[in-house]
């Protein structure tokens, strides 16, 4: 048996509302802290407590830190699902396990580590909850000895957890320790997964997409939030609360922000509506359901030009679907979202880096085109555990696009919304409040003339739709151009958001695997940019890789395309709810390459 | 104009105007535009710090008929409300006024209208209330009367929703139910909205001469007219003009707004005061037992606090802030950053 | 000078509220009961009373019906309006006018009438209310004796008006009469314009589309409708509640409907799929504000299910855009209505004919398939008045669908919802109050498995959402097929909905003047029928016409058809709010077609 | 199960289970789903009658949990109000049961909920109340009390929607507030409110105890406890067992409700009579100001028109209508022809 250095994936399979998450967090650091590449995903259910929950950790000296399909390590926890959990594994895989959940005779090609929890976490404390609570530290302290991870790096990560608990700390500690201390003296360990010190961590962070978002948001001077709690967003602005205490906060004690909890989407996309109206960097999170909710304001946000930005953390729908699972699934909705001929910018973020970048510059955007941004993050981005570069303070200062003050106002005399001065489609605006007595304009949903005027006639409407036409199409240059790797291949892949780290991982199996060469662009933006159209025309057959059932950015693509060119897309569209893994692209791009 | 009579900043009532309405001849809204207009330009309230707001309707269509100088928003049908909180938390210093229909704000709109009363979100929400959608031609709203009857013969069954009592219950700290054809009731009243901090929720009857002012209607002039059951006689003494008002406490209820201006209530019923909310709910329930049309101030709570009071927020419009003080520096990220390395 | 015999546009400019309606209603009756092809639009704002509105009658031998962009006859009223409509005029055209207005210097190359309509109808009545609406008949009465219509078929027609009313009658009457014998008395015809007797309307109707969607609707049996008012939609649910008033209610008073105004349209369709789901047959009725804010009900009923039918007359979008002006603008964004991968069935009705037989058809479709059907019907044929064929009644009794009894569940013992036992990805349903004690579901928005039963299962999850998809593809076939006219032409044009009263005579301007042969399909509904695709083969260059900004059914087109076919097609979409006109399409495809 | 106790129409308990729940151990709700069960089962209620609506949220599951036997439809959140309305439309003789969350109904679903109640549409309407987001982890909701505070130390400031009054004004005709704690309180309720006919609002206190059943909370099972107030004890007669019941009129409030059975309110507060709409929001409004959570049927009015008696319908269910009662003759269509000819 020869051992298989970092590259193992370790899945932790409990239930939920079971505490686990702290001891998950503990041996995800513990990874980190040996300096070897580490992502952790957990899949959760859509309840409260009690039921089935896994939680995935994957090291990879490759770096590869999209979800891997094959689980190396199992430690079985729930006596409900455990029997498919095991069932599901590869020979060869190893299991840890509650002891009396009696696996061992399951099956025979894996290796069984027993371990009685209970008896192992017994001398350390004698109150039932915490009892309850300590097994999960004392699987940390099993699967450390097992996978030889440094037992000091396991206790650094606990006393990074606990450091504000003391009485916590010292017990979760000593349980690891019993779990360590078992595992070495019951255990043989009779599988090859093992993990040791490398240099690839140092100077990263760990954090999930909408703590990043928040962080973005908040850098991007964020002055209005609104939000109505949904799975998967409500993170976002949880930590964006927390954040903003933190340093939003002037030495007055006052808040250079308002948080406000909306009584729904409806409310809380009007409150932004408004507040964009009035000159805020205004903001709102949600999920599918909650963007349904917004397509009549999303309409008004378009036509009347108001600025907004609107994250929607993607779930699986259609419907309330599963709110728990991850989807790429409202990308073709909300670029039209709304009736009418409406027509969204779209952010298309793929990492927490970008979380954050996308996070400010969105603002930017919004302000700049006065108009409604949409950020597409999923679930898998947004609340799962990733790596990354320590974030990059924004290289721009603030820009709140063409708002004219008192003191223009005095030097032009007057202005009109709606007119294109500068051929670009984009009006200057002013602000309720300026002290200026043409400051003034009636923003509406209805028709209008340049001079902010009702009017129903033909020609005022027609010139209207066609600049915010010009305007939408013009941003294609200012937003954020796609990432291309590779060059001169004959196959070409389009791929966008969390699609991306399969995608990395793919193109390396696709090379290494298939001797298949492709060239990769990452869409980062809607509209796309005139290198999206580049790089199908340089490509003989283009796959789209996304997480939906209707090949959603295909479809975009092939609206927006030279025709000539869309016989050379090939949709690659799933939606089983889990992150998309690199082994299903490279099958199926493999197989339709005919490798 | 040069000899046009100016207010105390100065303006004249030219200032104060707005385009040319299209609403109907005689419609109730526009009597109430020009009550707004003329309330705004006697309290010598500076056009550009009002902002105005309203939802889809003949109604929400008439700030475009006032003001021209005040910013304003038309925005979707029945969601006015979160709008307008959105505006006033982006600039808490705009003196905001919501104009709705009665379809705006009790059909379709109110859900938003429940929860922005219990925010006590300072504004002057004024309801033009005539029972039916006037602009889609006439059908009923909830706050149609039981019995109403439309032209076509069509006779309303369902309970009226009563926005004033709706709002007292949920958080609204001035509430008033007028008339449009009642010039004095309905001055002093907006005038005292105007200096209300926090929600301040006007019901005014304003027939629809378009569908619901013929015989049958509960809505119309002259039905309001008949069952119109003033509380009080208001009078409004602006706190400029404020030199020591003297009054009779036992005939005059004396409310002194947030910014020291005083709405007086020259008592008809002789133990209502409107500080109580107990007796205002009580009152308005009795009301609509007696099928009186009950109007005045019915409720007003000049202390409470709003909902701008509430968040902790700079005294400067978040809208304005510079730069430096909504964007932390490069060495708040580098916290943030080491703590999750 | 010769003589123009029935061609020819009349456009009435008043202001709305003065009661213009009736007599314009009795002029295109007066011509239709000579037996000459007529259509009439009413161009109104979107106002109660007091602003400009223009009606336009077309009498046309060839029976064309579109829109014609010329006015040839114009009957000033309005002084607001006045000036701008004579300068539109073409050299030759006719004013009629309110003497008042001094129009007749306003340029030399038309024929100027003048009528002192006041001076005229003075003699009438004395009641200045009354006296203002007899202006209107008076025009008829001008109108007639210039265009030399039969005077005893306006009588007749005004005859029919005011049936009910005795008093109207005798002055309406006379008001004609008097603007007729003042034109024959005072005027001298300088212009070209007659009507003259024909048989091409011998038993047929005049109506608007949305009586005949009424119509249509109550013929389907309907029991449930709920509305929230929304122009250009109300008047189909009034005609409903009239007609269901007449025809729908029992021997014992008692009503086989309900129809209920919701208090908006988040309700009214919440409403519909609770009916619908309980057995009904559902309907409701919007306009674009309302489809925007039915998403997220949308994506419910598609994903559990859910017979529906909603009717979206459109206006103008985006946001609350022109309420009064028409448009295919809802198409896109339809289709696709709501977040996740949700997909909708569309019927396009294009004639009064098509409103009647889609309005019972639309119930066989969503009970087939169970899933919302959403009609797009627009202002122009839902509020103008049409000529049309007597509708026919339906040729197929009511089927409701897989709906399983007591007896059928006595027979089968239970049943799985959501199985697809018959391969075409229609499941059984069961209704509530069903007496078996296997009948019930759990009917829910959340992921769910053949049984109805909660599942967060990626297995089960892309079980489902590959079943719907099926599902719906299916409906292809059975959904109204294209209709295709010509063969051959290297040329196709596609259209939809309102446009193909253009599209006739464009295809027929295109013939005659361009010499040019088009073949034209007209798509009557969503996903589309494999003709589609054998129609884009047989052309080399397919034009699609439709009246919105983005092009939205070619984009549907792009999306659906196999991708070699693409670049055959080009979009021509236009949105100026006025029902499409035959000269701009002809000039457009002829310009880039090279002639 | 040979001998399991039957009921009436002689179905036992197990006929009346539903799914296992998934809702955490010890939850208020799953206590409620227990109570409803068993008064299905006691009042002897046929399952497949039954129809369960709910929105979305830790209530708005438990459906799922009680009663497979009869259809369910959990629909979007908010929303149940139309869509329940829609069902009952489609089919009058279901007994509609609605579950909702104090989120679902008084933060998003408050404009449905109003509406609702305002028609009087037969159902009940059960408010599973806990004063926070369960499902989404325990975010305040409208009902949450002014100075109610979380685990995380947040405390609410934004007054509270009491569902109940707000029920009562606009016109629901049995509206009641229990806990999930008193057994006995609840079951007499649910009871009464199944054989009412009309909107049944039942405000049930419902503890989460995930996210707010701890010290400072409002709703945790120790402060309802503590802060009970009830009105009256409640006993139920059902029609089946009404044989001539006696009670002392002074002290036993005797409500016949529509099917023929009783409720009777043994009077612990004197003067309280559930059928005096004026006395109910006053004695409500007083429980606010004292801090009271003030149970019992809290106001009834057995006898009002409901939503589907005003539409004239026909009695048959429309869902099942036959074809020819819902498609008009030829004739018909004729005569339609020809008046447009
Ligand atoms: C979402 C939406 N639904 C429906 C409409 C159509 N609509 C326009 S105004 C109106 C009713 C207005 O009634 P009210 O608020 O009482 O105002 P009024 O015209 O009576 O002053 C309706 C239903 C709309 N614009 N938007
Ligand atoms: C449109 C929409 N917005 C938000 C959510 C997320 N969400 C699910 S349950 C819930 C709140 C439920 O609270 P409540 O009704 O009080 O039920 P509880 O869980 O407390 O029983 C929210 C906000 C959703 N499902 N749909
Ligand atoms: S329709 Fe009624 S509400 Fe609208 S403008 Fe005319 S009178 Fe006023
Ligand atoms: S989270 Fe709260 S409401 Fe939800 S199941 Fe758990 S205890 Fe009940
Ligand atoms: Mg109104
Ligand atoms: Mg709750």
């Amino acid at each position: 048996m020869t051992t298989v250095v970092n590259d193992v994936s370790l899945q932790v399979a409990t239930v939920n509302g079971s505490g686990s998450q702290s001891a998950n967090m503990v041996l995800l650091r513990a990874i980190f802290q040996m300096g070897v590449p580490v992502s952790g995903k957990n899949l959760f259910p859509s309840n409260i407590a009690g039921l089935p929950t896994w939680y995935t950790i994957r090291a990879s000296k490759d770096g590869w830190v999209g979800r891997k399909k094959e689980i190396d390590v199992l430690v079985a926890m729930n006596a409900e699902s455990a029997k498919e959990d095991v069932a599901s594994l590869r020979p060869g895989s190893a299991v840890v396990y509650d002891e009396p959940l009696a696996l061992s005779s399951v099956r025979s090609d894996v290796a069984f580590y027993p371990v009685p929890f209970d008896k192992v976490v017994h001398p350390i404390s004698s109150e039932a909850k915490t009892k309850k609570l300590l097994r999960n530290m004392a699987y940390v302290g099993v699967v450390a000895q097992l996978l030889e991870l440094e037992m000091a790096e396991v206790e650094r990560a606990i006393g990074k957890h606990f450091a504000k608990k003391a009485k916590a700390l010292e017990l979760n500690l000593a349980a690891a320790r019993a779990g360590f201390d078992f595992a070495k003296a019951q255990l043989k360990k009779t599988d090859p997964f093992v993990v040791r010190r490398m240099d690839a961590t140092r100077g990263k962070i760990i954090i999930d997409g909408n703590s990043a978002a928040a962080l973005g948001a908040m850098f991007g001077g964020v002055t209005v939030v609104t939000w109505y709690p949904i799975t998967p967003s409500s993170s976002l602005v949880e930590s964006l609360i927390s954040y903003m205490g933190r340093y939003r906060i002037g030495p007055d004690g006052k808040a250079t922000y308002a948080i406000v909890q909306a009584e729904d989407e409806l409310a809380a996309i009007g409150m932004v509506m408004g507040a964009g109206w009035a000159g805020a960097r205004a903001m709102t999170a949600t999920a599918g359901p909650g963007i349904s909710l917004m397509s009549e304001f999303a309409g008004l946000g378009y036509f009347a030009e108001v600025p907004a930005v609107i994250w929607d953390v993607q779930r699986v729908g259609p419907s309330t679907g599963l709110p728990t699972r991850t989807s790429q699934g409202d990308v073709l909705s909300t670029a039209f979202l709304s009736h009418g001929d409406t027509r969204h910018l779209l952010l298309l973020p793929a990492t927490v880096e970008e979380c954050f970048q996308f996070g400010w510059e969105a603002f930017e955007y919004a302000e700049h085109f006065q108009t409604p941004v949409f950020v597409l993050s999923d679930l898998d981005i947004g609340m799962n555990n990733w790596m990354a570069e320590p974030f990059r303070y924004p290289d721009r200062p603030i820009h709140r696009g063409k708002v004219l003050s008192k003191e223009d106002l005095d030097r032009l005399g007057g202005f009109e919304r709606y007119r294109d001065v500068d051929g670009d489609g984009i009006g200057y605006r002013t602000l309720p409040g300026t002290d200026h007595p043409a400051a003034a304009y009636f923003a509406r949903g209805t028709g209008h003339n340049e001079k902010a005027q009702y009017s129903e006639r033909s020609d005022d409407w027609e010139r209207n739709l066609a600049r915010l036409e010009r305007k939408v199409h013009n941003a294609r240059t200012a937003l954020p151009a796609p990432v291309l790797q590779g060059e001169g291949a004959e196959v070409g892949i389009i791929a966008y958001g969390s699609s991306h780290h399969a995608m990395l991982e793919a193109r390396e199996q696709l090379r290494s695997e298939k001797k298949l060469d492709v060239d990769y662009l990452r869409v980062r933006a809607y509209p796309f940019h005139d290198d999206v159209e580049a790089f199908v025309k340089n490509h003989a057959r283009v796959y789209v890789v996304e997480q939906n059932r209707d090949g959603q950015l295909a479809g975009l693509l092939k609206l927006d395309l030279t025709a000539e060119l869309v016989p050379r897309l090939r949709s690659v569209a799933h939606i089983p709810g889990l992150p998309l893994d690199a082994r299903s692209v490279t099958e199926e791009v493999a197989a339709r390459e005919g490798r | 104009m040069a000899d046009a009579k100016t207010n105390r900043i100065g303006l004249t009532l030219a200032d104060y105007q707005g385009g040319k309405s299209t609403l109907c001849a005689g419609c109730g809204h526009n009597a109430i535009s020009e009550r707004l207009l003329n309330t705004m330009f006697e309290l010598g309230i500076q056009p550009e710090r009002v902002a105005k707001l309203s939802g889809i309707g003949c109604s929400s269509k008439s700030p475009a008929y006032f003001m021209s100088r005040a910013h304003s928003f038309n925005t979707v049908h029945g969601r006015m409300p979160s709008v307008a909180t959105g505006a006033l938390l982006a600039n808490r210093t705009l003196i905001a006024l919501g104009v709705s229909g009665d379809g705006d704000t009790a059909s379709i709109g109110i859900g938003q209208f429940v929860h922005l009363v219990r925010r006590n979100l300072p504004l002057v929400y004024v309801i033009e209330d005539n029972g039916v959608y006037g602009l889609t031609k006439g059908q009923f709203s909830a706050t149609a009367d039981v019995g109403s009857k439309l032209k076509t013969g069509v006779v309303n069954e369902l309970p009226p929703i009563d926005t004033c009592l709706l709002a007292i219950e949920l958080g609204a700290t001035f509430v008033g139910r007028s008339f449009s054809g009642d010039k004095r009731q309905l001055s002093a009243m907006l005038k005292a909205a105007v200096s209300h901090r926090g929600t301040a929720v006007l019901d005014v009857i304003s027939p629809c001469v378009a569908f619901n002012d013929h015989e049958g209607s509960t809505k119309s002039f002259a039905y309001t007219k008949d069952h119109d059951e003033p509380l009080h006689e208001l009078s409004f003494v602006p706190v400029f003009e404020d030199i020591g008002v003297e009054y009779n406490a036992g005939t005059t209820v004396d409310v002194r707004l947030h910014d020291g201006s005083h709405l007086q209530l020259h008592k008809l019923e002789e133990s209502y005061d409107p500080r109580q909310k107990l007796q205002a709910v009580q009152r308005i329930l009795e009301a609509q037992v007696r099928g009186e049309v009950l109007t005045g101030v019915l409720y007003v709570d000049p202390a409470a606090p709003t909902f701008l009071d509430r968040l902790g927020m700079v005294e400067t419009p978040l809208a304005t802030l510079p730069a430096n003080e909504v964007r932390p520096p490069r060495t708040a990220l580098d916290e943030v950053m080491r703590s999750l390395g």
